[in-house]
């Protein structure tokens, strides 16, 4: 059902944790309908130079949250604002068409963690 | 890796002794049973003695049972077959929210072509209650479809005692007895139904095989018309292979059943207990009426599928909500009715015993589960630790 | 004595090479195909793998093939399934009085339901004209079944012919291929159909699994509705064994029909001309649009049974009418469709030739045909020398 | 399918044929439902001392034709009617439920060449 990669991002998950003194968090998903993820990110020059997740869910939505932190790490924010869904699973060498939503999930956690990055550094700015 | 199955409740390899009995009829035993040459007149005298042996093993006689391609069938012909024959009576029918997917979206779907319906609440048990169906039972009730143990949580309904209250009011009653076929003691006359199905596959016997047992009487339009089969009631020829294994797989569990409870039941309630101790953890289901083989819990925090996902890499097969519906982004509509909320209805883990397992299995699994759920904990956005 | 099976129409023996290939499926790779386990996944690669060939060798993609428990319920599956999904559309739909009951019976059924239906005469031959057709379509028709080769006469049906005209209409197509899969090439865009059904057991493979190919985009209600299998289309626990072996023996037959084809023509033939020579003897069917097969022939004063059990007697096994309803009174409604009287309708002879048929068999049978003729002629009293 | 006693009647007939001088002769059935029996019988002394039958039909038809004319041969006219079709199935060890109506028909024909032999005997008297 799974490709070995989700299968290995599932098994080892990268970037597992909290960022206690995150500059953006994101959450995504409800316990309705089974998944729910939390990223949290360190900005530095506009460079996302920690990232980590936390996530209820099942195995798509495991492995998408950890591709995603190695996608977007080391990638300035713009960059990483461009990273797709599709490009989470073209990462995991697919995904089973009932668990393409959880590769959804994770860009938008992402996007989530940006917003909340620009929003702060909105606020400090002013 | 020494692999462990614990999802009996999914399905069943077939027996050896079954397969034994099937393989004549595949090439040698071939015959179509409608024929009249020798090759026919064998393959159905086989047919005849699978017929009376299930009508034995249900206390039913031959002409009652109708061999189906499985339970799906089964309760598809049984609550169509009514709903379709006996709608000139009524319209309305009764059915449980914790029913299969096979019961409950065949009185829904028959909901939208113009019947009514009434799918009564369990309590946290998962139980039907008696008095509810006496509630909810009208004039133009026709039929009333309750289960006879649930396949996710092992809860089992007291089925008689709602058949003696369905047929004093004259309605059709069926039961879903798919869980408790080669597990409980089914006898029609005692369970007070007028229709009871069952799946070969789940009591070691092979898929794409069943019987609905229809009491004298019961009127019913055929789900699959055609050909003179079944007298009528279900047209196609006859997996006499398959049949015959069903026949002797129900023989061999209803004559085993009494130890072999005994061992799972001991095996269930270690397995309980021990996962018990997993702190935030809730035992679905009754403890009492409950299947000898069935194991329902659910570990707060985490979801369902990526427990069985770990599981499996450590060799141990195991299910969450029912085999059918995973896949489906839905929690199991079982614990639901039983009041549980969505965020721990995704976290259940069922393991259902069978014939292969052993105490030593139990061992493995009560080791494997705690790291399992820690870990899946420690990357939970809802566990506070 | 040697027996000899000449009644391939009714069913066929299982071919070694497809009981091997559907053996593991049993008790090794037992899981259900919907589990995330190992067990699981690997049913559902043997699943997946057989929708794969079945599809290619019916010329239609994977996600258009729905099994089934065979031939009847794929009839059923299809011509209600559509009704269901379409009536609001229409409820006019368009048969042929040669129909096997599978699909006789159930239009007729849907007939009672509210549905109209026209049942299209056939010539003597025993075809269905795409005139007759054409002319017969009105504006609220959503479906026609028209089956590709008849069971009793092996009469051959234009369908590619019909097929356009009923989708330049509108409505959908259904064909009922059970007799035609594995003999004649299957390509459902050839052919022009929207539903095409199929059964394992007419084609050396196992009793009690079928296909239904489904053209993406046609809308069908579930017959058995539940879990989420094939595609939410119809419910129950697959049967892996069977699935896998009907692929095998489709596959198969697929490769050798060409050359096999062949050899029954001759032996078909060679019949034909044999038991012509017989007194009063008329040859059912067409000559040129017929299954390599396929023999039917009517011997005038004489009964069809008495004939069949006379055959018995010397190790022949054939058919009268088709064997789904033996035992039945009535003649076949095929013959009389045709034109035939009741009374001759009455004597008819199938033989139905297949891999194991050699020519001494067919020279077995024209040795003894003539005298049983002869001596139940001369008990009948419709005889008169 | 059928019982030893049917298949033995079937494959050997007992008194096929015509009796061309017959005392009476009753035919039943029609070729619509598959079955027709004709019956000849001789009469001396109100005694049935020949009986033939010819039958166009199932294996059953055939088989309770055989048996009607042994059970009835030897028998007076007035016994000979007594027979019932229950009698020939069970001297025939039984038939199939779908064949019952063949013995019923046997029985008929019986009957009819029993009154085909009255009128005769009626309309020589008077
Ligand atoms: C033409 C035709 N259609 C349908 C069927 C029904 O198939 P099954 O017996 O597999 O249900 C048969 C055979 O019995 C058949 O010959
Ligand atoms: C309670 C219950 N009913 C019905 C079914 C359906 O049986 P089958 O898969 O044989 O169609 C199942 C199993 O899937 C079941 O557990």
């Amino acid at each position: 059902m799974y490709s070995d990669k989700v299968m290995d991002h599932f098994t080892n998950p990268r970037n597992v944790g909290e960022i206690p003194d995150a500059d953006g968090v994101g959450e995504v998903g409800n316990a309705r309908c089974g998944d729910i993820m939390k990223l949290w990110i360190k900005v530095e020059n506009n460079v996302i130079t920690d990232i980590k997740f936390k996530t209820f869910g099942c195995g798509a939505a495991i492995a998408t949250s950890s591709m995603i932190t190695e996608l977007a790490i080391g990638k300035t924010v713009e960059e990483a604002e461009q990273i797709t869904n599709s490009q989470v699973a073209e990462a995991l060498e697919g995904l089973p068409p009932v668990k393409m939503h959880c590769s959804n999930l994770a860009a938008e956690a992402l996007e989530a963690a940006i917003e909340d990055y620009r929003k702060r550094t909105a606020n400090t700015a002013s | 890796m020494n692999r462990i199955y614990m999802d009996h409740a999914a399905t069943t390899p077939v027996r050896p002794e079954v397969l034994e009995a099937m393989l004549p009829y595949f090439n040698t035993e071939f015959g179509n049973p409608s024929s009249v040459y020798s090759w026919g007149r064998s393959a159905r005298k086989a047919l005849d003695s699978a017929r009376d042996l299930v009508a034995e093993l249900l206390g039913a006689s031959a002409s009652e049972i109708v061999f189906t391609a499985g339970g799906s069938e089964g309760a598809n012909m049984a609550v169509k077959g009514v709903a379709w024959a006996d709608q000139g009576r009524g319209k309305h029918i009764i059915t449980s929210a914790i029913e299969h997917h096979a019961v409950l979206d065949t009185v829904l779907w028959l909901e939208k072509q113009g019947f009514e319906v009434t799918v009564l609440p369990v309590d946290e048990f998962g139980s039907v209650s008696p008095a509810q169906v006496r509630e909810a039972l009208r004039p133009d009730t026709i039929l009333v479809s309750i289960m006879h143990a649930n396949n996710e949580v092992g809860t089992i309904q007291p089925i008689s005692e709602i058949g003696a209250i369905v047929r004093e009011h004259g309605a059709k009653f069926h039961t879903d007895a798919v869980q408790t076929a080669g597990v409980l003691e089914l006898d029609v006359q005692a369970l007070n139904v007028d229709l009871l199905s069952i799946s070969a596959h789940k009591f070691y016997g092979p898929k794409g095989v069943g019987a609905l047992y229809v009491r004298k009487g019961v009127r019913l339009h055929p789900l699959v018309h055609g050909g003179a089969q079944e007298k009528g009631r279900r047209a196609g020829t006859e997996n006499t292979a398959g049949i015959v294994g069903m026949a002797k797989a129900l023989e061999l569990a209803q004559a085993e059943r009494v130890d072999e409870n005994a061992r799972l039941t001991k095996m269930r309630d270690r397995l309980i207990q021990g996962l018990q101790k997993i702190p935030h953890t809730r035992v679905n289901g009754s403890l009492e009426q409950r299947l000898p083989n069935n194991v329902n819990v659910c570990f707060e925090f985490i979801e369902g599928e990526s427990m069985l996902l770990n599981l499996d890499l450590r060799g141990i097969a195991a299910s969450s909500g029912s085999a059918c519906t995973s896949g489906s982004l839905d929690p199991s509509h079982v614990l639901l009715a039983m009041g549980l909320s969505h965020e721990i209805a995704h976290g259940s883990l069922r393991l259902t015993l069978g014939r292969d397992n052993t105490e030593a299995d139990v061992d493995v699994v009560l080791q494997e589960v705690p790291g399992i759920v820690e870990r899946l904990r420690a990357m939970s956005p809802l566990y506070q630790g």
